[in-house]
């Protein structure tokens, strides 16, 4: 009981000197949104000014993640499709969950059955269209992967698992890599150096929603894989 | 003398949305159950948004943006009751019985706290 | 005249903005002490949703829609769905 | 209805929210929205949609339309009766579970019929299993509609009894 105590006056002492230091810099940060602020008078300014000519899309968020910063984009791909190796690894051999006894109601079925596709479509739209408007890949590949797992609640798990056949999801999961790999091996002759987009405008934009595509299809298929794993659905 | 009544056209159907919204969340509260409940929230959902977004959408007039929030309302009006409908049924097949006023009276229970206690 | 007008209701509008979002923060706060000590798992992942949800309309809100769609999407919708299916193969009690 | 017909209907509804979505309107949005509404639309009708159809043509989209302005003048009524028990300090509440036949037999009209019951304010529909439309409501009063038949009455002659599956 009062070792207990003296624990919780230990724990309230350390929180209260390390929020009091956190507090003091909090204090001398610039006001949000300030103009004067460094974050917003050094690199990001070149970035708003140029950044939609040098990375290729008016979007400058995707500009950066694509050109700029392409290497850490192309990490967090491979860190995606990791976790879907591991997740598979682990989940993939357990044995399959009970069926649930319930049927899903006819009312639900009918809905998403009918909402699916605009799903899709919605996905898709916003996957083509990241370098314009906000989303991109990894936005519409979420929503692909959302529509599969809403699928599955209606259809059974297993029976939109194998709508593809297993090495085809394996394919489909590691689209983003390959696709991001393949563009970067690309930018050695059209830019003369890895992850470089070509200058040409046409050629970038093409490269650009080749990109998104990719992630897209890949993250999608590594969503749903995810689920599929978990609920014992994948036999792959 | 037309902008001012399509303001106000706007204005009336944005406050009707959160007086829906009002109503609906003094009902989530007041209700002594979860069918009663998942009434308030789910009319909530779909009508005050509606009509919020309406109003929104009469204020873009009609250009890309308003269509979109028209079929941003026809997508609510789909998909909410839709929603509702699923967790009452979940509740209602794996046997959560309904509060009924009889209930309340006989276990001297005030509604607010009969019920739903797990 | 008009000039000091709209200076005055850009002033006013700034601080609405801030009060909204210290709202927001105020019921990110109230989820992360609720998620911090409920013991149910399935209402830590509902509330988790609930979290996340909130934290999309503060990124909405501060001018960035990118990572506003990631978080409604991720946040709200899969990794909660996730949750609920691991949830139901493990118990729903924390021990 | 053929498995083509179906594909060129699903292609069409997919086409045209693809132009929603993209407005105003570019000479790329066309050539990215045609291909990706058509493969949608093959894949929903191949794995969707393969059994039944979703039975949504010209007509009853347009039944639809005129059905949502049917229900929001049924709403406004029976939402400032369920206001008037919300703000009642007794709140006179009286819930019952209803069980209810309905004469409809399409899948459409069954949906819709339950989603006006949900949105209806007063009465949520529970469950609905066949022809068995289980609905809950705050009190008795608020399912009048639903028990004289008045609720099928009106949903078939807005959406029903067109362009049925042969």
């Amino acid at each position: 009981m009062n070792r207990r105590r003296a624990g919780r006056i230990l724990t309230a002492v350390l929180i209260a000197a390390l929020a009091v230091p956190l507090m003091y810099g909090m204090v001398q940060l610039p006001a949000p949104g300030h103009a004067d602020a460094p974050a917003h008078t050094n690199v990001s300014a070149g970035y708003i000014e140029r950044g939609a000519e040098l990375g290729g899309s008016e979007n400058l968020v995707t500009g950066v993640l694509l050109n700029f910063r392409a290497l850490d984009t192309f990490g967090e791909v491979l860190v995606i499709f990791t976790a879907w190796l591991a997740v598979a690894a682990v989940a993939g051999t357990a044995s399959n969950a009970e069926r649930d006894p319930v049927p899903p109601s006819p009312v639900v079925d009918y809905v998403i059955r009918l909402l699916g596709p605009f799903i899709a479509i919605f996905a898709l739209f916003v996957i083509v269209n990241g370098h314009v408007l906000p989303g991109g890949g990894f936005q519409g590949g979420v929503l692909l992967g959302a529509m599969l797992i809403l699928l599955s609640l209606v259809m059974d798990a297993e029976t939109v698992a194998r709508a593809v056949s297993a090495r085809s999801w394996i394919w489909l999961r590691a689209t983003g890599v390959l696709v991001f790999a393949m563009v970067a091996v690309m930018g050695l002759p059209l830019a003369g150096y890895l992850f470089g987009l070509p200058d040409e405008p046409g050629l970038r934009q093409v490269l650009t929603v080749a990109l998104e595509l990719g992630i897209g299809i890949g993250g999608g298929a590594v969503l749903a894989g995810l689920f599929f794993a978990i609920a014992g659905a994948d036999r792959s | 003398m037309i902008d001012a009544a399509h303001a106000l056209l706007v204005c009336f159907l944005v406050i009707a949305g959160a007086a829906f919204f009002f109503i609906g969340t003094l009902g989530l509260l007041r209700f002594p159950d979860f069918y009663t409940r998942i009434h308030a929230v789910t009319k909530c959902d779909a009508l005050g948004a509606g009509l919020v977004l309406l109003g929104l959408a009469i204020w873009r007039g009609p250009d890309g943006e308003g269509v979109r929030i028209l079929a941003l309302i026809a997508l609510l009006l789909i998909s909410s009751p839709t929603a509702g409908h699923a967790l009452a049924r979940a509740a209602f097949r794996t046997g959560l019985k309904p509060w009924t006023r009889n209930d309340g009276e006989r276990d001297g229970e005030i509604p607010g706290d009969a019920s739903e206690r797990d | 005249m008009t000039g000091s007008v709209t200076a005055k209701y850009r002033e006013m509008r700034v601080n609405a903005t801030d009060l909204f979002d210290l709202v927001l923060l105020a019921l990110l706060l109230t989820c992360a002490i609720g998620i911090a000590r409920l013991k149910d798992l399935a209402a830590c992942a509902i509330l988790f949703s609930a979290y996340s949800f909130i934290l999309c309309l503060v990124w909405a809100h501060r001018g960035a829609p990118d990572v506003a769609m990631t978080e409604a999407a991720v946040g709200a919708g899969i990794t909660t769905v996730l949750f609920l299916v691991v949830i139901s193969r493990v118990g729903r009690r924390e021990k | 209805m053929s498995a083509v017909h179906r594909w060129v209907q699903l292609s069409t509804a997919l086409f045209v929210f693809w132009l929603v979505l993209s407005m105003p309107l570019d000479l790329s949005d066309l050539l990215w929205g045609l291909p990706a509404a058509v493969a949608a639309g093959g894949l929903a009708g191949a794995f969707l949609w393969r059994e039944a159809s979703p039975g949504i043509g010209a007509r009853r989209v347009a039944g639809l339309v005129f059905y949502t302005f049917d229900l929001v003048r049924q709403i406004v009524p029976a939402a400032l009766q369920v206001a008037r028990v919300v703000l009642d300090p007794a709140l006179p509440l009286d819930p019952k579970m209803i069980v209810h036949r309905t004469p409809l037999d399409d899948d459409l009209e069954r949906v819709t019929l339950a989603n006006t019951i949900t949105l209806t304010p007063g009465t949520h529909c529970v469950d609905l299993d066949g022809d068995r439309v289980t609905v809950h409501c705050l009190s008795p009063s608020f399912a009048a509609s639903l028990i004289d038949g008045s609720l099928d009455k009106r949903i078939s002659t807005s959406i029903g009894g067109v362009e049925r599956d042969e």
